[in-house]
Order: C-alpha cells, then structure tokens, then sequence
C-alpha cells in the first residue's frame, strides 16, 4: 500500500504529484476499489474499520481531485454523495421509520469491503502458488497415448443370402409383359351406337345400347364399353347428329338421334 | 534419493521438449559435472515404467519398451457390413475362386477395390491364387473364418438357387411386395374389389 | 520396483498428453484396478525430481515445485494476469457457480466482456450453464485445467478456502447482513458504532 499513499498524499511533494494522482485515478478500479484502499490505510481489521473516517477520506480525495480538473468517472461522484448522506444521517438523531437504516447502510458497505478484500487476497495467493508451466513443468515431450480402432464387421447368413438374391435378380433379364386388355375401343363405340340410334326413333337409355352376354359379361370390359359408349354419345351429340336429356343427377342418360 | 543435482537433472530432462546433449544440461546447471547423476538415473530407473536412455549423445526418458504395448489401446467397433461388399461375399461365396472381374460381371457394377479390401481384413475373404489367363488376375476364396462365422460347416452348407427360390430370395422385388401386400391386407383387399365390381 | 501394474501405470502416464482420471488408466489397462497403483507411485515419486499427483481427479506426472529456480530459465513467464482478471478469476473459484452479476457484486465495478474471456480462453474458466432467474443469466465455474495450473487437488485445496468460508466472507452481503441486523446491537456492533460516533 505504499506506492498507493505515497500517491495519495502527494501534495506536490515531488512535483510530478498531479500526472501521479491522474495515472492513480486510472489504476483504481471504480469507487470500491478506492474505498477499499483507503481503509486499508486505516490500518484497522476491516471489521473495525470507521466507516466515518472513510468517508471524510473519500470525499476529501475527490475533492482534491475535481479541484485539479480532472475528469472523473461519474460513479466516483455518485459514491461521494451517497457516502455525504449516509455521513449526515449517521450522525444526525434518528428519524423514525428510516428504511434501510443508516447503520445497515455502513454494515452493506464494510461487509462488501470486506469480501473484495477478501478475494483481492485470495487472488493474490492463488497468483503466488507452484504454477504449471511457471513453476512446475509437464513432460516436455509426451509420445502421447494411441487408441486404435478396429473395426468389427457385423454381417449375418440371411443379409448374406438376400444380397446374393439381389444379384441374381439383378443378372436376370428383364422382360415387360404389357397383356392386351379388352376394351371397346372409341371408333367401335361410335360405330354402334350411330347405328342403333338410327333404328331405334324416341328416347333410350344409354345402357340399352351396351352389348351384352358372352365376353361382354366381364365387368373390366362392360365398364369400357359403357365409358366408351358414353364418349361416343357425347361425340354424336357435339355433331348434332343426338340429343341427350338427364332428368336427374346419376339419373338415367337418355339418348335420341335428332332429326337432321 | 537426495542429491540435488541428480534431482535438477532428472526434472530438466523431463520438461525438455528435445533430447539434450550433456553439455547442455551441465549448461544448464551452472556448469556443475552431471556424468555422475545420468548414471546414478540410468540406475535409478533401470526396472521401472520409465527408461533414461542416450541416443546419438543426447539423454531423454522414453516408457520402457517392455511396454508399448499398453501405450496403444485396441478399441473394436462393431460396423455393418456395407451392402456392396455383402453382395460381393455372397458372390464370392457361391463362385468361388472368382477374380474382381468376374464379380463385377455378376454384380452388373464396378466394384471397388476398398469393397474386397473390408472383406479381406475381415478375414473372411482370402487372395486363392491367380488365374491363369492373360492379366493372371487375382482371385478370391472365402476363409475357414468366413464358414465359422456365418455358422456353416462347409460351403455345400450354402442354400442351393432352387431353396433360394423357394424362399422368395429370387423373387422380383415387384412380386414379392405384391404378395406381400396381399397377403397383408387380406379382408381390405377383398373389400376394395367388391366395391369395384359393383360400380362398373 | 517390480509390480507390472504400477510399471504399466507409471508408463502411460508418462506418455500422456493430458492428465488422466483414474477410470481412464483402468480402461486402458483392460480394467485393473489402479488405485494403489497410484499409491505406491506417489510414494516412490515423493523425494525424486519429478512427482506424480493428482488435480481435479486427474493424474499427471510433473517437476518438483522446489526446482523452479533450475527450470525456470529461458522459459517465458506465462502470460501476467491483469489484476480484474486475477479478482474474476479468484471471485469464481472461491464462490463458483457465479454469474457476471454475482462478480460484479463483489468487485463493486462492472467488469469487461474481455476480462472473462481471457480466463474463458486460458480453459480456466468454463461457462457452467445459465441460473434459473429471471434472464437466466449465464454462470462460471473452473475447470480442471485451472486446478492442474494452480497445483490443486480440488477446490477444497484452495487457499484459505475454509477460513473464508468460517467467516461467512463467501455468503453473499444480503444474507450474512440479515443474519447482523437479526442479532441487534451486539457487543461488537455496538463498539463499531461507538467508535463511528466517536471519530466523526
């Protein structure tokens, strides 16, 4: 703590003292820590300290310091006004109700000194221990463990055998068989329902036109000839060669050849 | 042990990050004789984990060779036979002695050489020889180690094409899923046609 | 000495790049227990140049802290600490897990992005996951590394550790001021204020 008060009480004494307090100023970090510095100079344990005398120092200090113009940081400020009050209602008679009190108030502050200067010293004596790569040194030049991996191949006989399936597969020939399917092709449709129209005279309904029996009993092939059918009238009538009448929706299609 | 000196030296040698030449851990030292410590360590360590060995004038610890072994450490990994190289066993199983050409012919695809190289090293496939044609290719033959682990006495264990057959193996991917579809959805299927008919 | 075990131990520690758990040397050693292996090493190592401990439950073999002096030499000093960087660093290991808050707390001022960083990146600090507060803050804590850097066994070996703890300076103001104001004006609080009164 020397070199600090040497600083503090610089007075001029050696006539480098205000660039000493400016660089000091910058050394300190926040109003804590210059709190903290300056009950070290109390030289009382942190726990006796007079938290009076503090404050009387800190504000003194930042006077000094704002009287030679230096630029400080706003919370500097805002502790030596906090400090100034929590001075004036320490020792001014007590005011009923006050919450928090003034004394809990000095408490907060000597516990928090406290605990900084606490770690400040752990710290320190953390820095001073036998340091790896300062102090005590590792092996320099590890050769350094090796895990080698081994691969272990899982397969079994039914994988084994679909596989040589797949490739049996895969070497045989492939062959498309597309089968015929029956259908009635449009033209026929066409064709045949033309020719019934011309010889039937009034309505008919569009199944009545549909072959019947033998082949025609399959149902792929009665579904074919009934939609192919069903184009056909379509076609007859877009040529104004029928008419088509639907009394109702799914109703019967009803058929008439139209009077050229 | 107590003497400083051969304390410093073994410290240093153990930090260093190189082999040092004598001169330089007496260097080092200020200078002070340190023969007499090296060989007081090569003695101190002689029938321990750790050695104190001079190569080429320089001194260095080193594990002691003894012990290589538990420096490396096998892990085994069990990995799915990618399915290239189970169709190129397979192939090889049924045909062999086969060279690289032929299981490609067979495959229909080009086979790397990283595909035998797995099988190889898994100790199922084995190099059987050369053919004798030109190229003399290299040909292939499963192992003792193969039969073991897919648990066959021997090759003539390995279904025949016609059980292959029978067991739906050979069997278009198309037909079986058919089949199996059918068979899967039974009542469903039934349904669906029903309905179908009656519509028509 | 001649037990395999310990030779085996003493070896692979000695070849290691990183300090190992106890498990770690166990697995690699097909499982044997280690532990007194570890022992007898410690015990062997105790008065050598070199010693074998234990940081953070890991193990690694490292020179004799009394022969700093020798090794120290044309060794770059590692990298000096900023005095907020030393605190950060003290104030998590001592009350670890703590967020930048709870640091600020204690310090009184804020503390730079920076300054965690540079302890985040010497991989003595990690982020130890986030305090479910509200804005779920981030919190620190040290990792094994920190330990092995400082010579500690664990945290328990920090200095002074249980002393700060007996004194109640690692709880935090607001618990240990409840606990103050709860007791009244007892002796001692009622000096300091006498004392206060009497200074102004």
């Amino acid at each position: 703590m020397t070199a600090a008060e040497d600083t503090l009480f610089f007075a001029g004494a050696d006539g480098t003292g205000e660039a000493a307090l400016h660089i000091e100023l910058d050394g300190w970090e926040g109003p804590l820590d210059l709190l903290l510095d300056l009950a070290r100079r109390q030289k009382v344990d942190l726990r006796r300290i007079s938290i009076l005398d503090l404050t009387d120092q800190y504000c003194a200090y930042i006077a000094r310091a704002v009287a030679l113009k230096l630029e400080l940081a706003a919370d500097y400020l805002v502790m030596a006004a906090w400090l100034a009050y929590l001075k004036s209602a320490l020792l001014l008679p007590r005011t009923e109700a006050e919450e928090p009190s003034p004394e809990e108030l000095a408490l907060r502050l000597q516990l928090r000194l406290q605990r900084l200067a606490a770690m400040r010293e752990a710290g320190a004596r953390l820095m001073a221990r036998d340091r790896l790569g300062r102090d005590v040194f590792a092996r320099g030049a590890p050769e350094g463990l090796r895990v080698e991996r081994r691969s272990v191949w899982e397969c079994d006989l039914y994988a084994l055998l679909c596989a040589y399936g797949t490739v049996r597969r895969r070497g045989e020939p492939v062959v498309h068989c597309v089968r015929a399917r029956a259908v009635m092709p449009l033209d026929a449709a066409l064709a045949r329902v033309a020719k019934l129209l011309g010889v039937s005279p009034g309505w008919r309904e569009l199944r009545s036109f549909l072959p019947r029996g033998g082949d025609w009993a399959e149902p792929r092939l009665a579904r074919s000839a009934l939609a192919s059918s069903f184009v056909a009238a379509l076609e007859l009538a877009r040529q104004g060669r029928a008419e088509i009448a639907q009394d109702a929706v799914f109703g019967p299609l009803l058929l008439k050849a139209r009077a050229a | 042990m107590s003497d400083d000196l051969a304390r410093a030296v073994e410290a240093m040698l153990f930090a260093a990050e190189a082999p040092m030449r004598e001169a330089e851990i007496s260097a080092h030292l200020g200078g002070a004789p340190v023969a007499e410590a090296l060989r007081a360590l090569v003695a101190d360590y002689a029938s321990r984990g750790i050695h104190l060995v001079e190569r080429g004038g320089r001194w260095h610890f080193e594990t002691s060779p003894d012990l290589a072994h538990v420096l490396r450490r096998d892990r085994e990994e069990p990995r799915h036979l990618s399915r290239a190289a189970t169709e190129c066993l397979a192939i090889v199983a049924y045909h062999e002695p086969v060279s690289r050409a032929e299981i490609e012919a067979i495959r229909g695809v080009q086979t790397g050489r990283g595909t035998l190289d797995v099988l190889l090293e898994a100790g199922w496939l084995r190099i059987a020889g050369r053919r004798e044609v030109p190229g003399r290719p290299v040909i292939y033959a499963t192992t003792p180690a193969f039969l073991s682990h897919f648990g066959l006495a021997s090759r003539r264990d390995l279904p025949g094409i016609e059980e292959l057959r029978a067991a739906g193996l050979l069997e278009p991917v198309d037909a079986v899923l058919e089949a199996a579809m059918a068979r899967g959805s039974d009542e469903s299927a039934g349904d669906r046609l029903a309905e179908t008919g009656q519509s028509a």
